[in-house]
């Protein structure tokens, strides 16, 4: 029998190793997988690569993960904001590298990854700073961008409900990157605030199906919720 | 420009900027609203008029912003302020969002500018500043996804400078994608003919507007 | 008020042009929108690019209107069936131009077309006479293809409900092309057994969101089925 | 070949070679069965081990056909005949789908073919003959996207002649991307290193497996 649920977040987490590229889902607070970020902070492997929407807000999640040191290089579309003063001091001093994409290259990107697409042609981003160096090429009168996808090591994802195949449905926007994180991560890795038996979800309705699900592992909800809107 | 002693004009309020942009959104539009500025739009879409606000964030038929207390940090917008869910909106992942946004299904998007060039071209995500830090977010893939991509944006910078300009000095968010300018002085057409003016702030003359602006204007 | 559901299948229809190109939804029988192309043959554009992922079985939908000869070109993965003795006859007159994708390429130059992208790598096809004239690259060690989009002037697809704002969902795995193939069109048009009121769809449930979908209209459900298992 | 009066060994059946795949696949794989022979495997998995059937339409967890009078058109396989969706399974849509296949998520895919060539380049999908009218459906997405891909085919054509080859003389569906070929005769790795015999049908020896067969042929 296949149970990919595991009894907690070290567990989870216990092979994560040194250098690993980390695709971790949430745009801000919603989605963002924070019990998981707190067992990687524990679990203290090192000179990760992150890919997040964002670079951290307040002390927590993300940006306690960047507090630890053990970030080489963030990728993300908008890591400037009014509360993200960890990876700003990092950034200044030099100590963080950054790898700024515009989030739609950075859903595609990470969705490339998934399907198995070598790279693709888009326009977003073409004239502007942020293709500067790369592929362009006219397409039916129209000017594009090559871009590649990103392939991660490891997925977190936040989702609503898991079950032992690994299938997950998601909450209002908290799905955001997770569906496409999951599909493009060697080991994605689902925290879930209710494990459900086989079948409880509605076939028609999964969003993940457990094809790109490694681990599920069930958080309480009350912590995390104050997590979130901290 | 520094030599105007007294505006014998009205400069439009934000809201009433807003309100212009609000009165050229029709029906049925699918429409995604950037943060700042352009949120207010909203507030000024008439009641009856059914218009599909998209969020990047994965919502379509996003509502406004729920009653003290009921806030659900589940469903956000764009800029991490709580919002609500229509009836009838749908929630959808990130690729699918940017999809919507890149695939040419938004009818219009109204973004916030630093500058906007005559040829269209649109800077408002990176002031250039070598100590700033950069953040893009989703204006790259809107200024050249949407069907028709507005601008919203006072006239002028602090100092009196037109932001409407011969060409960007800021880095650009996208090339020659800008289609219409909503400032507090007029709302402006770019097309391949020129700008044309298509209406001005109460009491302001098109001599006027174009001693202000940095670029040739003519009337619509 | 928006409403998208219209009355009739010849109303849905009505403007229809000559050449166009028509994304038409189905794998063999399930997810085939049989009255909106028996609505088609009646409507009687002429000149017709298809898109399918077969070309029409036995003598009814997709084979129905080969037969009327109004169709210029198919575009499809996989056309030689046990029943598709109408297409066959027409290919062999050379009266029918084929164009054979592989069947993921067909569902992501479609996806592709939707979402906005100019063109992509894919390894499927590579070193076979499908690829043939196509640019290909290696990525990592691996070699691609360059495949582009495929848009659509009109899509017809068969969903199982629809609302007023043109939201669907699909029954099993009668989903198949529908989605993708109502993003990659002009005009999509969606048939659906239940037309429901705005809200009865789940919003965590909506596969294809109204955006992507311009009319809806209803069928009945023991007319067609009888069609599907023909 | 054509001169061999009697066979001395016991070529294995559709059903032998079908239980010889089954047992390689191991609990939790994905797995893809292509139509015709390979959909034999089902029948042989072991009741208590939990594979995963995917199926290109959109099925993940696809059961078994179901009873007479049970048909639901809406759920049928790749072939279009009518299956069932286990507890679990999960339905998507065709674009979901062929990513599973082609962003190197299914463990293994089975499919026949018309030939193998030593180097792993599969046939299976024309036969390249003028008159014939090609079909190729998921053949080459699957070829090249599973992790493994396995082939299940006779040893020999009708006339005799080895469908191993040195090279293919049909029409390539993938190039160097068969791992292993279970036949009525043998199960063969295919490797860097040459071609690799697992195991051979009850009363074949190696000697006579490789005057059956085109191409050079190790002991495993």
């Amino acid at each position: 029998m296949i149970d990919k649920i595991v009894a907690s977040v070290a567990d989870a987490l216990a092979d994560v190793q040194d250098g690993s590229t980390i695709l971790m889902g949430g745009f801000g607070g919603a989605g963002m997988p924070s019990e998981l970020i707190d067992g990687l902070i524990e679990q203290g492997a090192k000179d990760l690569v992150i890919v997040n929407n964002n670079a951290g807000n307040g002390e927590t999640g993300l940006a306690a993960l960047l507090k630890t040191g053990h970030v080489r290089k963030i990728i993300c579309s908008f890591p400037r904001q009014a509360d993200s003063h960890i990876f700003d001091g990092l950034y200044r001093a030099g100590k963080l590298e950054l790898e700024l994409v515009p989030q739609g290259n950075l859903a595609e990107r990470i969705r490339a990854a998934g399907a198995g697409i070598g790279g693709f042609f888009t326009p977003t981003g073409y004239g502007t700073d942020l293709a500067k160096g790369k592929e362009t090429r006219e397409i039916n009168g129209r000017m594009y961008v090559l871009e590649s996808p990103i392939h991660g090591d490891v997925a977190l994802v936040k989702a609503e409900k898991g079950d032992r195949w690994g299938n997950l449905t998601y909450r209002k926007a908290a799905r955001n990157f997770g569906p496409i994180m999951a599909s493009a991560a060697k080991c994605a890795i689902a925290q879930v605030y209710e494990t459900v038996e086989l079948g409880a979800l509605d076939p028609e309705n999964i969003v993940t199906p457990g094809i790109f699900v490694k681990r599920v592992v069930r958080v309480g909800r009350a912590a995390a919720q104050l997590k979130v809107a901290a | 420009m520094n030599a105007i002693v007294k505006e014998t004009f009205k400069r439009r309020t934000r809201d009433e900027m807003a309100a212009c942009v609000a009165r050229d959104i029709p029906e049925g539009a699918y429409v995604n609203l950037g943060i700042g500025l352009p949120t207010l739009v909203a507030n000024h879409l008439p009641k009856g008029r059914e218009v599909f606000l998209h969020s990047e964030n994965g919502i379509l038929g996003m509502g406004p912003a729920p009653a003290k207390g009921e806030e659900d940090w589940d469903l956000i917008n764009a800029g991490k302020q709580p919002v609500t869910l229509l009836t009838g909106g749908a929630y959808f992942h990130h690729a699918d969002s940017f999809a919507m946004m890149r695939g040419g299904h938004l009818d219009i998007c109204v973004l916030g500018a630093f500058q906007v060039a005559a040829n269209g071209d649109l800077a408002n995500w990176h002031t250039g500043a070598p100590d700033a830090i950069p953040a893009v977010g989703g204006a790259m893939d809107l200024a050249v996804g949407a069907k028709r991509t507005f601008v919203m944006m006072e006239h002028q910078t602090k100092a009196g400078e037109s932001k409407i300009v011969a060409q960007c000095s800021y880095p650009l968010t996208g090339v020659a994608c800008v289609r219409r300018v909503y400032t507090d002085l007029a709302t402006i057409d770019i097309t391949a003919a020129g700008l044309k003016v298509l209406d001005m702030a109460e009491g302001l003359t098109l001599a006027e507007l174009q001693h202000i602006t940095g670029v040739p204007l003519q009337a619509a």
